[in-house]
């Protein structure tokens, strides 16, 4: 098993966490897992993104250029990253924006209103744990439950408080993709 | 329909790639509408710093260079030495000013180098992800200071103006903020004496705004004007703290 | 754990008790991780004014026997160079985590290789060498960290770790193997910590008198050539029977590897060498492959560095070609199969 | 009165003119924008008095006032 | 027959390279002269910089290491932060100090470290030839400035002791001459006094020494000693510009 | 008017009208007389704070299409290697002067060729080079210096003078040809004055969007590449029919060339290849002799920098032997006339 | 009264000792040292009081005093 | 003709300008030459020295290991040279220096009262210029009006009035070393 995956978005959607989360999760399961955060200037109010690989053997290359899994937050992240993904790869898309259309047809397009998802969970803001969930309820890469026991050693204690909704919109959005 | 409020010529029109509620945005603006009720544009040499507005050329409508990190009072006396004539002036951080950049900045003052230099004080390495800065206050968390600045260990804040202020070459040094509207129509004024020294050859002019990096001070923007305005302007005093022009 | 952390946390683990440092993308990790866990090992962390600050301070602590370390990125490696130059000259052990990123200038953030040279033929003016080792995985982050600060004290030396972006960001699982702290541990005979109880000692790179900086530089050049026949390493996969070798560190070595297998299992006749250490460059197992195979693809992340002391390793006794993506980029492993086509006809 | 025009697109919904309105005219919205952040928008019920400190605020001149 | 006056322990017995009437001589002997008094002889790490003092270390009976140019500060952070528990001095030029030097010394005294630094202002760089330094006073003629320092080109004098007082960091600065032995007497209880703030933990310390190089003042020993006793005392006034301990 | 005199007057007759630059032993006499003369001429003189100041000046004043230039010696060059890297990252022309001495460290201030590598091979971060010229008398101080001017605005590069102390401090008698001056003076439309009458213009190194760098890297690369053709200079004599070949720039070619003279006269049918370009290194030119000559001797100032240089010229095609004295010490001619015996057998 | 004691040899002829001697007890030599300069001498006739002036003025520590 | 000269002496005795002087008429003469000056640190207190090589043919080597002639203006030069002086080379010793015995038999030793000569020239201290005379008198390797003339080109124009005495002295010298 190897999975090529991009997470990306707008600077304040909570990508970086994204990408953590998934990885840190793999690598609880055994796995091999590279994680590259876009870092730096590029993350200001731009487009930020970042790569993750999950594989039973020693990975080469942690960069990823065709994914196998795409997780686009906003119109310029689905636009940038549409025509990469990998054929029979899984496109999934922030319907809660507007001007996100997939259009190609080789690959699966999952269309998740995200923020719905994530009000219904708690926090309207919160969207990127929606997607998430989705995302392993569709591809069982992982174990959900390993998604979330993962979280409270990546967040910082002073968030704990907020655990609760986070696994609240994981599970949505698991539900959501397993359907 | 009358235009109450427009962009200025200066100003490219832009989206930038600033952080929401980044004082960065504001402070280019000023500076441009200086620019342009100065007439200066079109013999103005602007110099961006490396620090999160490096890329200020792309949202500037006159001539920019970047320079190296901390080295812009270099670039800036090598620009206004050769051509006298033009208008200089330098744009920095506080890691950019106040850090790497410490020799170049007190040497150009102290020289009295005919430039002007706007100081973006935001506490904070913006670009590299929040590190402490020489100006970061005593107590602040940062991704160096996780247990908050200890003067022990960390050193104190650095009061820009107030070493500056000093040096003979210095004419002119303020501190204003831009955590209000109020406050950004003063830190207006003083940029705007800041260009005028210079078209008068008075010499070395420095204005320092403190402005909020929302991001890595850790609070929404709505908090991070409060505290600059607040806290923030309580350790490092909005005054003039020099003129002899 | 990412690269940068691992590697922060085997120079406190390899005994390093100052770290002074100034931020720069992509090595921002190391800083952090280490104002937080240095105190906690009782052991002091500075963030500097600047890198050249940082490289000196670290002189100062080395020169009391304090074992430590400084990193940065490419521009602030630069930066640094004057400082190396001295640590070299005056026989001061130290690591310098460089964490290359795109350049020249300011370049962009993306991961590089386009440092080699300056790493390895001296950024800094005079005769000297830093030992240069090239991790390519979170563990020998971790591997080549602890000896680093070995081969440091060894030789009083300078040691640069050369890192990527990649690298430096990816994370991987790694172990901390039981006792990887220091192996070497000989007295320290040259600190300076107070004239109690001996004769004052001095530090010092300057030499006036007539002849005595040659016999200084002598002296130095001696060194270097212990080093070169004792500490080169490198990895060679299928040294044995491959027609054509890749050769590779860092993080291009990865796809290399995955370009070596993937071809090896359609029977292509292809190998990988990957040095280990840089400089003293593996001259020797380079030597003995160049008996054995019929040419050599250099794949780097620069316009092509490595790629000479390939040459001069093997005295151009075999074809040496060349593969590189400068300024960020990552050669990937179609662009290295179509490349080794073309070498094939 | 004098009108405001928020560029929903550009906005990226820091709230900072929402702050400093002194009559309340502007509020954050509960859809996204395009990139993915909350814009304002006016909130109709309240009036505008031309004063321009949702302007002079806004880092990102999101605002033009018109009178 | 009593010695009243002798070679302190702490300096070697040697012929020193300096030029007549250099003030460097002078300079360490006083030094060491307070190293014996305060007994810290065995437990002290000098450091030397790249100016004509850079050999200092073949006059001074201790440990003492070299540093870069400009970066005895930074060494000593690194020496101090090591090992607290020893008395750590830099001993520096205005070349060294005033102008390459100027970000460690400054970060350096803003960071309060624990430290003595004591501060040879000959006003041109020996070691090179006797260029302008910062220090050159205005008019003051220099292998740089053939028809005299020009504010214009060449900027103002540089005061390190004003500059610096104004940092919290520092808790002790005073300039002193040694242009007579009533001067030297008085240098060396500043000097003196800078040693014992370390040793009592308190921070930053600082001696300015203004003092005489007859071979690029252009002077004999004997006029080059009155200027600075003279002009030059005019120009940096002889006082103690700050004391907190 | 010694050979640092008699550069800096070059450079103010080749138009240069900006000079920036810190004492440091040997060149001081190049910021001396620039003090004097550049206001003379109407330029600028700046004894900045720091060599980082001065290369930083120098990058400002030639944005605005001026002529400038900054010296030192090999400390204060490894200080300006940051800023080196970015006048070559920001295509800006600049002519930089080192007048080496012996190191690592302070060293000494005895003449030294030891900062080769540094100068050729890019002592700063990133794939860029510096065109380096060797001059090798105080004639060639005065005519490299012209030249590095011409070169540095038509490529738009830094142009690096590689002198070593002798060559700074002995006087020789040397002329200043007739409009020496300008001979390449296209107009600069890159430069930045003011955008009065024309679109504002960015003068940057940071190349952050999908493979900007890359293709900045690539273009970068041509450039080079046109140098590489056009620009590579080297003096030989009696290419024809030696058996040996020295090598040598600067201070050790002066005594070469006397060795071949005088081994001449004795019969011995020996010659001397001088690059006067370090980079691009004449390859072409030792091509050409590694089919007619039976071995090299490189002659250096240094530990063997430029050895390398020529065994990847003649791809090792003839053996390439080395003699080198470091640490501020000059190969004698007996010295060099015994290494030549030894390699006869 | 005290005694002075130079040493010739070390002695580089700064005349700073003759300038601040109060009692005029020292002088510049006619004659070379070894290295070649000119060094200072006890003037006979002249009395010194052990005031120390001139070896805290020397910086080349070429003064002994004794009483 | 090719001289390779070495003056050699303690740092405030002049020994920079006497090579310069010397150095700068051969130039006027037409010879090929060239100066070093032991610059820098060397300077300061310690022992000073400067090479001169006049020929009539382009210079190799400025550097001078085995000097033809060597001026030794001190007791340590002339430890330092001695010994180094080339067979049938001329080596110049001030006498008004204690310690400064030459022993080599091979090589012509000239004894010059320095400060004798210049002090009948006017000033105790300009025994270089003598020294520089002597020389001049001994091996005529230019001409001593050249040496007078360059003077007034190399000396700043601050001690011209000083010219005449610097004449004098030559002269002295001169006078000395022909005899
Ligand atoms: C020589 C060098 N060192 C470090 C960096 C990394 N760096 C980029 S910006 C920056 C500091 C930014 O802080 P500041 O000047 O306060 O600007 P801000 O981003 O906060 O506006 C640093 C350290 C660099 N680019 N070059
Ligand atoms: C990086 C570097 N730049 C320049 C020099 C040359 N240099 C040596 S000492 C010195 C300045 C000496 O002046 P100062 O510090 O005032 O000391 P002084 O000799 O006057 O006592 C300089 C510029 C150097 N060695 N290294
Ligand atoms: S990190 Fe801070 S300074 Fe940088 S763009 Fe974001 S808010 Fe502005
Ligand atoms: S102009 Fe004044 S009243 Fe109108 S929306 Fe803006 S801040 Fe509110
Ligand atoms: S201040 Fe500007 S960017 Fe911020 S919310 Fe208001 S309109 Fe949007
Ligand atoms: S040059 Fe000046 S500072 Fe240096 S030794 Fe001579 S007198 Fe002293
Ligand atoms: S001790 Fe006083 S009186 Fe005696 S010689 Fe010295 S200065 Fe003169
Ligand atoms: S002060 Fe010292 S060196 Fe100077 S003349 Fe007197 S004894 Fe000699
Ligand atoms: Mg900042
Ligand atoms: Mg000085």
């Amino acid at each position: 098993m190897k999975e090529e995956i991009i997470f990306s978005g707008f600077g304040g959607q909570g990508i970086m966490f994204m990408g953590k989360a998934i990885a840190y999760a793999a690598m609880n399961e055994g796995k091999y897992v590279t994680w590259i955060p876009s870092y730096g200037a590029e993350v200001r109010g731009g487009t930020a993104h970042s790569m993750v690989v999950i594989s039973d053997e020693p990975i080469a290359s942690p960069m990823v250029k065709e994914p196998t899994i795409c997780v686009a937050m906003n119109g310029p992240s689905l636009r940038k990253y549409e025509a990469k993904v990998k054929t029979n790869g899984l496109l999934i898309v922030n319907k809660s924006i507007a001007d996100t259309e997939a259009e190609r047809k080789d690959i699966e397009v999952l269309n998740i209103p995200v923020t719905a998802l994530a009000t219904e969970a708690g926090d309207y803001r919160i969207g990127n744990m929606a997607a998430l969930g989705a995302l392993v309820g569709r591809r069982k890469i992982i174990d959900v439950e390993s998604l979330i026991n993962g979280l409270k050693d990546i967040v910082s204690s002073a968030y704990h408080s907020l655990l609760p909704i986070n696994e609240k919109a994981i599970r949505k959005g698991f539900e959501y993709g397993s359907r | 329909m009358d235009n109450i409020f427009e962009k200025p010529e200066s100003m490219k029109d832009a989206i930038t790639h600033y952080c929401p509620g980044c004082g960065h945005g504001i402070v280019h603006r000023i500076i441009c509408e200086t620019v342009d009720s100065l007439g200066i544009r079109e013999k103005l040499i602007g110099i961006a710093p490396v620090g999160c507005a490096v890329i200020a050329y792309d949202y500037w409508n006159f001539d920019v260079t970047e320079a190296a990190h901390g080295r812009v009072p270099a670039v800036a006396t090598g620009i206004k030495r050769s051509l006298p004539d033009r208008i200089v002036f330098g744009y920095q951080g506080d890691g950019d000013l106040g850090a790497i950049g410490t020799a170049e900045i007190i040497h150009a003052a102290n020289r009295g180098e005919n430039i002007t230099i706007i100081f973006v004080n935001n506490t904070v390495y913006g670009m590299t992800g929040g590190q402490m800065a020489p100006t970061t206050v005593l107590k602040q968390k940062t991704a160096t200071t996780s247990a908050g600045r200890e003067q022990k260990m960390h050193g104190f804040p650095l009061k820009v103006c107030e070493l500056l202020s000093v040096l003979p070459g210095v004419v002119y040094a303020e501190r204003v903020s831009i955590h209000s509207p109020q406050a950004v129509i003063k830190a207006g004024k003083a940029i705007k004496k800041a260009f005028e020294n210079q078209v008068k050859g008075m010499g070395f002019s420095i204005v320092e705004v403190l402005s909020p990096c929302p991001t890595y001070m850790g609070l929404s923007p709505q908090d991070a004007v409060k505290w600059v305005g607040g806290e923030l302007a309580k350790e490092y005093p909005i005054k003039i703290f020099k003129d002899i022009t | 754990m990412c690269g940068n952390e691992a590697l922060a946390e085997a120079a406190i683990r390899a005994g390093c008790r100052f770290y002074a440092g100034y931020p720069i993308t992509p090595q921002n990790e190391i800083p952090a991780y280490m104002s937080k866990h240095m105190p906690e090992a009782g052991g002091v962390f500075i963030q500097s004014e600047s890198e050249i600050s940082a490289v000196n301070m670290v002189f100062g602590a080395s020169l009391t026997g304090t074992r430590a370390m400084t990193s940065s990125s490419s521009p602030g490696i630069s930066l640094k160079q004057e400082g190396i130059s001295y640590l070299a000259a005056c026989e001061i052990p130290a690591v310098i985590v460089n964490i290359m990123r795109g350049g020249p200038g300011l370049g962009g953030i993306g991961p590089s290789q386009s440092d080699y040279f300056q790493a390895t033929k001296g950024g800094g003016h005079g005769d000297y060498h830093s030992i240069v080792v090239a991790p390519a995985s979170c563990q020998e982050m971790v591997d080549l960290t602890t000896l680093s600060f070995d081969l440091a004290d060894k030789y009083r030396t300078p040691v640069m770790i050369l890192g990527d972006g990649i690298l430096g960001q990816m994370m991987e699982p790694v172990e901390f193997s039981q006792g990887a702290g220091r192996t070497h541990s000989a007295k320290k005979d040259w600190i300076l910590d107070g004239c109690k109880g001996r004769e004052p000692r001095i530090i010092k790179s300057l030499f006036l008198s007539d002849g005595a900086l040659e016999q200084f530089n002598l002296k130095l050049q001696e060194k270097y050539k212990e080093i070169k026949d004792k500490e080169q390493r490198c990895e060679v996969l299928y040294g044995d029977d491959s027609e054509i070798m890749l050769v590779a560190y860092g993080t291009p070595s990865r796809i290399a590897r995955s370009v070596v297998e993937s071809l090896r299992k359609k029977g292509k006749k292809i190998g990988m060498a990957r040095p280990l250490t840089l400089w003293p460059f593996p001259e020797k197992a380079f030597k003995e492959l160049s008996k054995k195979v019929k040419s050599f693809l250099v794949v780097e992340m620069s316009a092509g560095q490595m790629v000479e002391d390939v040459k001069l390793a093997i005295d151009c006794a075999r074809p040496v070609h060349f593969y590189g993506r400068a300024g960020g980029e990552i050669p990937g492993e179609e662009e290295i199969i179509k490349e080794i086509g073309r070498i094939n006809g | 009165m004098a009108k405001i025009k928020i560029d929903r697109e550009k906005c990226k919904g820091c709230g900072l003119c929402v702050l400093y309105c002194p009559k309340g005219h502007i509020k954050q919205s509960r859809t996204l924008n395009k990139k993915g952040a909350y814009p304002v928008e006016i909130l109709e019920k309240e009036g505008c008095s031309g004063c321009s400190f949702c302007a002079i605020i806004c880092p990102d001149m999101c605002i033009g006032i018109y009178k």
